[in-house]
């Protein structure tokens, strides 16, 4: 079949580390090669002097190769329809979908040899197998971590979830309710984090952070630094003597920042593992070197606190790793018109949802924050207090940092939806506020969710066409400006409380767990998985995971479908003994070969 | 009955407990109750030197049954049955009294609180008095999977299973795998090529020993249970039929959808005007590289009208998810084969949601694609232009970002139509027993947290039939779904809790108002013994229908009346 | 003394009876007057389990599940919420004040809340009284 | 009645250098951040989708894009790099090709070369006509004033006011123009007469202050418009009314040129200040840079340059000198002044005071018919 | 005891009278029962006294069948006297097993049932509305009735009760088993429920039944049941499924919902109870209001639930002040 391959490219950027001209000289040289040309950046093409192109030089087959060829595609099929060629036979070779981002040129290479070949890439590049060890390392314990670790442990197949935190959950255990059917988030994921601490397949390392992998598919070491607790976790009854007696507090990780904490605590009440935890940034005990304090060991009931206890370091091996490392929020300080940090009730999306928790520092009412004085530290200060005013007009800000390109050009996926749920529960809570939700395009997606948006609007929500652009102080009283863009008409309202709706960041500490991996991050720093459309949670390494918010930014279904499927990645492999290689590690020539036999059959 | 040994433990949980409650008084007036041989406290009934005092309790004094006052079950229910079950006690055999969370934590007057802990004490002692032994069941997997539907969904979740070691059996209806992506040019917002991911499916589908690729064929019954399904397949060849049986121990439900009828909605003209075409018909243009209106004229005007059929009071109210992205792609598609075309985008809210979404629609608008929006149930109209226009058609539309009455010059409308259940989901629904819901979508067992089971057990829905998605969710869903079957058929056998409801088949008297109460559809009826019957690997031990049997034929293990009765006579003692 | 009124709490075991855990362990302080008796659901409650409770003494029975939506085994609160009105209406026939037995909604999260809910109760059956069944059904036996 | 979208006007103003409008997704942050984005007049999202969307009629009856005085604030917010402010600064270019009924405007907006072509020429035929015009009534090189000058005072002045009126003729059919596409062919707007006289008084209060640009949240660029614009205006006064005295010397007339020296440091201060923002891209306003814009600045600099350059030159005595750079110097300002002022950059000099004039009247005439029909709803309403 | 004739007495307490005639509707077998049995006291019937008994000696009689409630202090005084007297004593029909339809007076007052019988009765025309007491003096005499009690009790709730036989009346063929397997010997423990069967009623009802959903209910006439469906299922408050069988079905076949005469089936406390919760378990409906607009299609449940056992429920009473 002659072939000619066209190399075009779709961004200016260029892809780094692919050496074009390399890979032209290297297409020229595959069998039916008639024609390589090299169409340069973004180039305008004419689909009539293409089909001259390709009737002059006899092609039967075209292969676009670039970052994203699939740009030019259209023009080539109808060039190739022009010339009355097969428009079936119009190839991609995609540099960037097939990860030459990061593997260089003899990648690029290769998936141009597979599509001259005709040979879907993924096909020609499915890496082999190699023996694996059954157990598991699950980095995250967020609710992605906890359903793949039970999905893989109710297997029967050992697993160690680490989690960061002194407490799995991650950022669900803190939420209210969920979208769209509102069911409360303790309530569906509690029994999860019992089952997680109570399965025998499960070692559950918290408080702990992978330190080093290394090795290969299969067999992978794992080292990983159990901090300090300073409680024995078996012993530890929850008793909350320490807690009590503790004179250090710091605001607490839980509640957003929005109450306090000891500096021995449990996180929350249902934590999993049900054990206190003492904090040594806090801690008046370490503090002083030790010289202080300490009477939280002394009046421990069960004398379970060691203060003397030392970080400790484990190691094991595994043969699949599962990332589900979650996601922060947005950095809303960086968004100074909002004025956040600056108006004390001006609140993140975080901590809303810890305002409106029944568990939360409020009681779950929802309150603005009030002036106090402090008599201890004798300066005035916002706090919140249960029975502090309740806001009367509520502004829901979305995309804060996301779809902004001098934030996050993405779109953070939850927000939306997030922000309707939050509508509803200041209307349900308060009947007599007003709330308003100030959004670009309403995202409501999924199953339900729809409907959801509807049910919020017909409650009476205010739901406003146009971002907000300041929250400014009038007179002592916030004032949103904004453009209510479907009424024709500025905004210029004062509100008592306004949530932004944060978006998602990578989870901090990204970096260094890929570079660990060995894996890829696209250009806004979430995971890459081995390909978007059919190996949404592989990578490409071998039995290397990626599930949940941790490959770009997820709602609950959609994390837990992606855990879910991790686990069968991880399971077949420990099933039969074998798991999927690394694609990295597969040649030119091995990759060319594939293609060839398989163009063949 | 014989008589009864029974031991009682106070725990003080360090003072938690003693520090309100009089743990002694407590232990002083259990010690008199019929049946109590032992009543003890002690500082913590949860460490070591607690649970062995009551292991050698139980040998030394004979004791058969065990009541903790202490924590919540929810805490430390686990360690004492296993500690009784060291003893030789039937795990079961022991009922806590919540004394801490429920008591000493919350009240602070010490006689209230001993009074209330005896009261709990007592309720567990009545309780634990009628406690039966029960034993955990096992029941046998089969581990061979029927997975319904040969689109990308279903094929990924097959290979998954049998790449994990299972046969499977793949069913399709039509001629050949693919499914409705098969139908597609490019995949957004990456514009990959589809035909390779549907080949490399395809191929190693074909290729895998373990599965078996039933083509023109639809499973005409499923009967059975998780483990031990029996399917029945019909399989039409031009012009024979043949029907094969096998046995499976999970199914996945891989249906797809079906597009919508763009003709249902009038002012569109669909079928009508000739240049007013689907998104299907567009993606045949796109492969076809002939985009170009009936009468084979280039278009210079194109439009593109999101949500036909989705989000609409009419219609279908919920959104399809994938046609926003397709909707950019075909945008991107046909100014890169006619670069001096223009096109507009009618839409309502652009869901670029995704990875790479809201880049691709940066792109989108990078290359001038005009965005117009209009307001929800306020639909374009489209009309044929007059002969003065310099386009074939003209589409009202009440523009929401301007407030202006607009009108778009088209040659060549692309209608991007919405997702539908499939016209026989009813039917699937009833063959596999689950449920469907106001759109016909299959309803998932928890639309969070188990987002491909159903509530039928060994019932598994993955992809679009659940509710649309793009290919990426459709995979992870599919994977999902292999991995939850991998994780039980790996087991050999399912674990049956020893708590789930059974039916006295004497007393059943068939009345069936059990049967639509289990959400997990586990009661069966027999209509040839008009009785009904609980499939225990089934039951999640709710007690719905057992409160609700009005002949008293169902009992909940370890929650049966007369324990709970025994329980509320001990608490008001 | 003065009355205090006996109230027996049937809770289900995944939302209502974790959040009287809750307000344990986040030492909500609330009534004693409630004895807890944990079902796996709402949905086993039987009517005569509140009537066997009246029988037995009890002065209040409260119930408590999930919130509507949010059960355990999806929609097991329904059913409860389906048998309530028809139980409160049996037992005004019966010459008892339905106040003696409320059903609410108590979710995992909602310790508070369920010391609230507990105080309430118990302050609206103290301001009925006694339940009268004990007595009355002595005084029968009494004339005989 | 819909009106027919024109997907290419987008392209024709990519040449007034509208270059990134189709990015903008209308969030809305450019209108509620702009100082000046008041109810009836909100923008400059609202003219962007016109833009976008080639609703030209709609365009040319705008008044936003003179309201805004590119303060920059809505680009640097932008989210998706939609240049909001650069567009208004397009639209203005466009609008003024608009009015200009004959077409040069245009021309020169399209092409750079062309405007530059023109002024070369015109700088050529000024020089070629005043050295004739002066070598044939045998004017004396090295006279530069009194009976035998070279280029005498009251015949320059003569010129001068010729040429004003010539302009103002230009100008005031441009601007009459303005007035028909905004206000005058709205049938639906009823603006009576002495609405006119009402709102006359803020023609010269904006022509003079600039007193809007003020309200920007940044207040250099103001400052050195109207530092600007008070040199330009002093100087236009001396030369139109007190030119014999400008001209008089050797000695220094302080009560004349003590304002030229204010002028011409305030003209080439901004001036210089502009062009090196221009070159360092300092400020969003200065950021993009139209052709159009390095003319008028170089015409600017150059004339306020050669002007005291000529002025030195005659008071150290080099009068031949004056001369020739007097003629270099009206090369400079003919042109600057002939095509600038009606076709080009400084027709803005009437655009922005009309349009604050017709746009207080219009939004009065709305407010007014408002008033007469139904109480608008204040509240939001949800949109079910 | 062959060669003895059984000795046996039948009493009717706080009854309609129909139990007697369901023990003559035995037939020719009233006859047999002769043949082998002395009936010393049948007041229905036969003439006897009760100082006969009381002159008996205790368990000088084999049999006594109660049928009715005890409703007064007569009522009780002789089913002490015939447990003492009996060596078996048999509740028979619904009222003495469960209290029955007299046991619904126990939903209202003794005061407000004199008030009605002997006041407000508007068929009261005559005298000066006397309410009868226990004890009056009438010419220095002292006259003295029974004393009516404050409510109805179920036999068992006075004495010791051997076996039940359960409906309304008890079916005569079940009446006639019973009596053989009692001249036989043939009994099940004591305290059996006899003469019925150990499963619901619907196991012999011939209606079809379907799964259950009901979002509506009707009154009998107020709907055209099919005639081969369950009841239940087509909204009509039907006892059956919370009943125990016996009685052959009769309601249902005939097109008439089932009462509940034959209490509750093994394993059910409390019949009313369990029929609420089975009846309202089924409506179709999530939504609060729905629901109570449902139920209320059920006007006076709990008198229909209970129509035979309100004295056997687990309140036994009204409370109401």
């Amino acid at each position: 079949m002659r072939t000619g391959v066209f190399i075009v490219q779709a961004n200016e950027e260029g892809l780094e580390g692919v050496n074009l001209h390399a890979v032209e000289l290297y297409a020229a040289n595959l069998p039916h090669v008639e024609k390589v040309r090299n169409l340069g950046v973004r180039p305008r093409l004419d689909p009539l002097a293409l089909a001259e192109e390709i009737k002059a030089s006899g092609l039967e087959r075209v292969v676009i190769a670039g970052d994203s060829p699939g740009f030019f595609k259209p023009v080539f099929t109808r060039a190739m329809a022009l010339a009355g060629a097969d428009t079936d036979e119009v190839r991609l070779a995609s540099f960037r979908e097939h990860g030459a981002t990061g593997m260089g040129t003899p990648r690029a290479e290769s998936i141009v040899a597979c599509a001259v070949y005709g040979v879907p890439f993924p096909l020609a590049a499915r890496p082999g197998t190699t023996a694996t060890v059954p157990g598991t390392l699950i980095i995250g314990g967020g609710v992605a971590g906890i359903q793949a670790a039970l999905e893989i442990a109710d297997a029967g197949k050992p697993v160690y979830l680490v989690e960061r935190q002194p407490t799995i959950g991650g950022h669900m255990a803190m939420f209210d309710k969920t979208f769209p059917t509102l069911d409360c988030a303790a309530c569906i994921l509690t029994p999860k984090m019992v089952a997680v601490g109570q399965h025998e397949m499960i070692d559950l390392m918290t408080y702990s952070e992978v330190e080093d992998i290394s090795g290969s598919p299969g067999h992978y070491k794992v080292r990983v630094r159990k901090k300090a607790r300073h409680v024995d976790i078996e012993a530890c009854v929850a008793c909350n003597t320490c807690s009590e007696v503790c004179p250090r507090s710091a605001s607490s990780e839980f509640d957003s920042g929005i109450a306090a904490r000891k500096a021995i605590y449990i996180p929350f009440p249902q934590a999993v593992p049900n054990a206190y935890v003492l904090d040594e940034a806090s801690c008046l005990y370490f503090e002083s070197g030790g010289e202080k304090c300490g009477v939280c060991a002394k009046k421990c009931p069960k004398e379970c606190i060691d203060l003397t206890e030392k970080d400790q370091i484990v190691e094991f091996e595994v043969g699949n790793v599962v990332i589900a490392t979650g996601y922060d929020v947005y950095d809303a300080t960086k968004i100074e018109r909002y004025g956040y940090g600056k108006f004390p009730n001006v609140i993140t999306a975080l901590e809303f949802e810890r305002i409106t928790n029944a568990s939360g520092p409020t009681g779950g009412k929802i309150v603005t924050k009030v002036l106090r004085h402090n008599k201890r530290k004798k300066v005035d200060e916002w706090v919140l207090d249960p029975e502090g005013p309740p806001p009367n007009r509520v502004a829901i800000i979305h995309c804060v940092g996301s779809r902004d390109a001098q934030h996050n050009p993405y779109c953070s996926r939850v927000c939306c939806m997030y922000s309707l749920k939050f509508a509803h529960l200041v209307r349900e809570k308060l009947p007599e506020a007003t709330c308003y939700e100030f959004y670009i395009d309403m995202r409501a997606f999924g199953k339900g969710y729809e409907e959801f948006a509807e049910r919020i609007q017909a409650e009476g929500t205010y739901v406003v066409r146009g971002r907000t652009a300041r929250i400014v102080e009038e007179n002592g009283q916030m004032v949103l400006k904004g453009e209510d863009i479907v009424q024709d008409r500025m905004v210029d309202m004062p509100v008592d409380l306004v949530i932004l709706a944060v978006g998602l960041v990578p989870a901090r500490g990204s970096d260094r767990l890929a570079a660990m991996l060995g894996i890829a991050r696209d250009e806004d720093g979430w995971f890459s998985e081995l390909d978007y459309n059919s190996d949404p949670t592989d990578t490409e390494r071998g039995g290397v995971f990626v599930a949940g918010a941790c490959q770009a930014p997820k709602d609950i279904p959609d994390t837990v479908a992606q855990a879910s499927a991790v686990a069968a990645g991880v399971l077949k492999s420990v099933n039969t003994g074998r798991g999927l290689d690394s694609r990295a590690d597969l040649s030119l020539s091995e990759i060319e070969a594939r293609a060839r036999s398989l163009a063949r059959v | 009955m014989e008589e009864q040994r029974i031991g009682v433990y106070v725990c003080q949980c360090g003072t938690n407990i003693a520090k309100v409650v009089n743990c002694e008084e407590v232990v002083r007036a259990l010690s008199e109750q019929p049946g109590v041989v032992v009543a003890k406290t002690y500082k913590y009934m949860c460490s070591n030197p607690g649970q062995e005092m009551i292991i050698a309790d139980i040998q030394e004094h004979g004791l058969d049954r065990i009541v903790v006052a202490a924590c919540s079950p929810r805490m430390h229910e686990p360690t004492f049955r296993k500690a009784i079950q060291t003893a030789g006690l039937n795990p079961y055999f022991v009922e806590m009294a919540n004394i801490r969370e429920q008591c000493s934590w919350v009240h602070d007057d010490p006689q209230v609180a001993t009074d209330k802990a005896r009261a709990l004490t007592f309720g567990a002692l009545h309780r634990v008095a009628k406690h039966e032994p029960l034993e955990r069941m096992s029941v046998e997997m089969c581990p061979d999977v029927l997975v319904i539907g040969g689109g990308v969904c279903g094929m990924t979740a097959a290979l998954e299973l049998a790449d994990g070691g299972n046969h499977v059996y793949l069913v399709e209806r039509e001629g050949t795998l693919g499914g409705n992506v098969a139908r597609v040019d490019l995949t957004a917002p990456y514009l990959d090529s589809a035909r390779d991911l549907i080949t490399a499916l395809v191929t190693r589908v074909e290729e895998h020993k373990r599965i078996d690729v039933l083509v023109h064929s639809q499973v005409s019954s499923l009967e059975g249970f998780v483990g031990n399904f029996t399917a029945t397949v019909e399989t039409i060849w031009g012009d024979g039929a043949s029907v094969s049986q096998f046995r499976v121990g999970n199914v996945v439900v891989a249906t797809g959808y079906k597009e919508f009828d763009a003709s249902r909605v009038v002012h569109y003209g669909y079928g009508k005007l000739p240049n007013v075409i689907t998104s299907f018909e567009f993606e045949k243009m796109l492969r076809a590289g002939r985009i170009q209106t009936k009468e084979g004229k280039i278009p210079q005007y194109v439009a593109i009208i999101h949500c036909v059929g989705s989000r609409s009071k009419e219609f279908h109210t919920y959104c399809s998810r994938v046609c926003c992205m397709t909707a950019l792609k075909y945008a991107h598609e046909v100014k890169s084969a006619i670069p001096n075309c223009y096109v507009s985008d009618v839409y309502i809210d652009m869901h670029a949601f995704g990875k790479g979404h809201e880049d691709f629609y940066k792109r989108g608008s990078e290359a001038k694609t005009l965005f117009l929006m209009y307001a929800k149930n306020d639909h374009p109209v489209i009309r044929k232009a007059g002969p003065g226009d310099d386009c074939e058609m003209l589409i009202e539309v009440n523009e929401k970002l301007s407030g202006e009455q607009i009108e778009i010059p088209a040659d060549l409308v692309i209608l991007m139509v919405g997702m539908e259940a499939r016209e026989d989901s009813d039917a699937v629904a009833r063959l596999v027993n689950i449920s469907r819901d106001k759109d016909g979508w299959f309803i998932e067992s928890h639309p969070k947290l188990d987002p491909v089971a159903t509530t039928t057990d060994g019932i598994y829905i993955a992809g679009v039939c659940a509710a649309p998605k793009d290919i990426p969710d459709t995979v992870a869903q599919a994977r999902a779904a292999a991995g939850r079957i991998l994780a039980k058929t790996i087991r050999g056998s399912i674990e049956i809790d020893a708590v789930f409801a059974e039916i006295d088949e004497d007393k059943c008297s068939g009345c069936r108002v059990c049967n639509a109460l289990c959400p997990y559809s586990a009661i069966t009826y027999d209509a040839s013994k008009k009785k009904s019957t609980v499939i225990s690997a089934v039951c999640k031990a709710c007690g719905a229908c057992v409160a609700a049997c009005p002949s008293g034929a169902i009992k909940a293990r370890h929650f049966t009346d007369s324990q709970i009765f025994a329980q509320i006579e001990g608490v008001l003692t | 003394m003065s009355y205090e009124p006996k109230i027996v709490g049937f809770l289900c075991n995944w939302c209502s009876y974790t959040g009287a855990d809750l307000a344990g362990t986040s030492r909500v302080h609330y009534a004693p007057n409630i004895r807890i008796i944990r079902v796996m659901c709402s949905a086993r409650i039987d009517p005569t389990f509140v009537l066997k409770a009246l029988r037995e003494g009890a002065d209040g029975v409260l119930i408590c599940g999930c919130h509507p939506g949010d059960c355990h085994y999806s929609e097991g609160n329904y059913k409860m919420m389906r048998r309530y009105p028809l139980l409160k209406k049996m037992l005004t026939d019966f010459g008892i004040e339905p106040a003696r037995v409320r059903l609410e909604w108590v979710s995992a999260s909602e310790g508070q809340r369920f010391a609230e809910v507990v105080n309430d109760m118990t302050q609206r059956v103290r301001e009925l009284g006694p339940s009268p069944i004990q007595q009355t059904l002595a005084q029968d036996m009494a004339e005989r | 009645m819909a009106i027919r979208v024109n997907p290419k006007l987008i392209d024709e103003l990519e040449v007034y250098g509208a270059e990134d409008v189709q990015n903008c997704y209308h969030c809305g942050n450019c209108s509620a951040v702009c100082p000046f984005s008041k109810e009836p007049y909100i923008f400059p999202r609202r003219p962007m989708r016109y833009l976008q969307m080639g609703l030209e009629d709609k365009l040319k009856g705008s008044l936003e894009p003179w309201l805004c005085y590119y303060c920059g604030q809505c680009s640097e917010e932008c989210p998706r790099g939609a240049e909001p402010g650069e567009t208004m600064m397009s639209l203005r270019r466009w609008l003024t090709s608009k009015y200009d009924f004959t077409g040069i405007s245009r021309a020169f907006y399209k092409s750079g070369k062309v405007e530059l072509f023109t002024v070369i020429g015109a700088a050529l035929l000024t020089a070629l006509g005043f050295v004739l015009w002066a070598v044939l009534r045998g004017g004396d090189i090295n006279s530069y004033d009194g009976p035998n000058a070279f280029l005498p005072a009251a015949s320059i002045h003569i010129f001068d006011w010729a040429l004003a009126g010539v302009l103002l003729a230009l100008l005031l059919t441009n601007c009459g123009r303005m007035w028909w596409f905004t206000l005058g062919r709205d049938k639906q707007l009823r603006t009576p007469f002495w609405l006119y006289l009402k709102k006359l008084y803020l023609l010269p209060l904006h022509f003079v202050t600039q007193k809007r640009f003020a309200t920007c949240e940044r207040k250099r660029p103001w400052a050195v418009h109207l530092a600007l614009v008070v040199s330009y205006l002093i100087m236009l006064v001396l030369i139109m009314f007190f030119l014999d005295l400008m001209w008089s010397g050797p000695e220094i007339d302080w009560r004349v040129h003590v304002f030229g020296y204010i002028a011409t440091v305030g003209l080439l201060g901004t001036t210089i200040f502009a062009l090196r923002a221009r070159l360092k891209k300092a400020e969003p306003l200065y950021a993009h840079s139209h052709e159009t814009d390095w003319i008028f600045l170089i015409l600017l600099i150059f004339a306020a340059f050669t002007g005291i350059l000529q002025h030195i030159l005659h008071r150290v005595g080099f009068d031949a000198a004056a001369n020739v750079t007097y003629i270099v110097h009206l090369m400079g300002v003919v042109p600057m002044l002939g095509l600038e002022v009606p076709f080009s950059k400084w027709s803005h000099l009437a655009y922005r005071p009309l349009a604050m004039y017709f746009s207080a009247i219009r939004a009065e005439a709305k407010e007014r018919a408002e008033k007469e029909a139904v109480e608008p709803t204040l509240a939001a309403q949800p949109v079910a | 005891m062959a060669d003895k004739k059984l000795q046996i007495a039948l009493y009717w307490g706080a009854a309609c009278g129909g139990c007697d005639v369901a023990v003559l509707d035995t037939n020719e077998f009233i006859l047999d029962v002769a043949a082998v049995a002395d009936i010393r006291l049948w007041p229905i019937a036969a003439d006897g006294k009760y100082k006969d008994i009381e002159a008996m000696a205790d368990g000088e009689l084999d049999l006594a069948i109660f049928n009715g409630g005890v409703r007064n202090s007569e009522n009780e005084h002789i089913a002490h006297l015939l447990r003492q007297k009996s060596k078996l004593l048999v509740a028979f029909g619904s009222c003495a097993y469960m209290g029955g339809i007299p046991g619904l007076a126990n939903l209202t007052s003794r005061e407000k049932i004199l008030e009605t019988a002997y006041r407000r009765n508007p068929s009261i025309e005559w005298g000066n509305r006397v309410v009868p007491q226990p004890e009056t003096k009438l010419n220095g005499k002292e006259l003295e009735i029974p004393k009516f009690y404050r409510r109805v009790y179920k036999l068992d709730q006075v004495v010791d009760v051997d076996y039940y036989i359960p409906g309304c009346p008890p079916q005569p063929d079940r009446v006639r088993e019973t009596l053989l397997a009692i001249v036989k010997g043939e009994l099940p423990p004591k305290g059996s429920v006899v003469g019925a069967f150990d499963h619901a009623l619907c196991e012999d009802c011939p209606r079809t039944k379907n799964e259950k959903k009901v979002k509506k209910f009707y009154r009998p006439w107020e709907i055209k049941a099919d005639p081969d469906t369950c009841l239940l299922e087509q909204g009509v408050l039907c006892c059956g499924v919370a009943t125990r069988s016996g009685c052959g079905v009769r309601c249902p076949t005939s097109g008439i919902p089932c009462r509940g005469c034959y209490g509750p089936p093994p394993g059910v406390t409390d019949q009313g109870a369990k029929l609420a919760s089975a009846v309202a378990s089924i409506v179709d409906s999530k939504d609060p209001n729905e629901i109570e607009e449902i139920l209320a299609g059920l006007p006076d449940f709990t008198s229909f639930a209970y129509r035979y056992g309100v004295a056997a429920s687990l309140l036994q009473r009204s409370y109401r002040q």
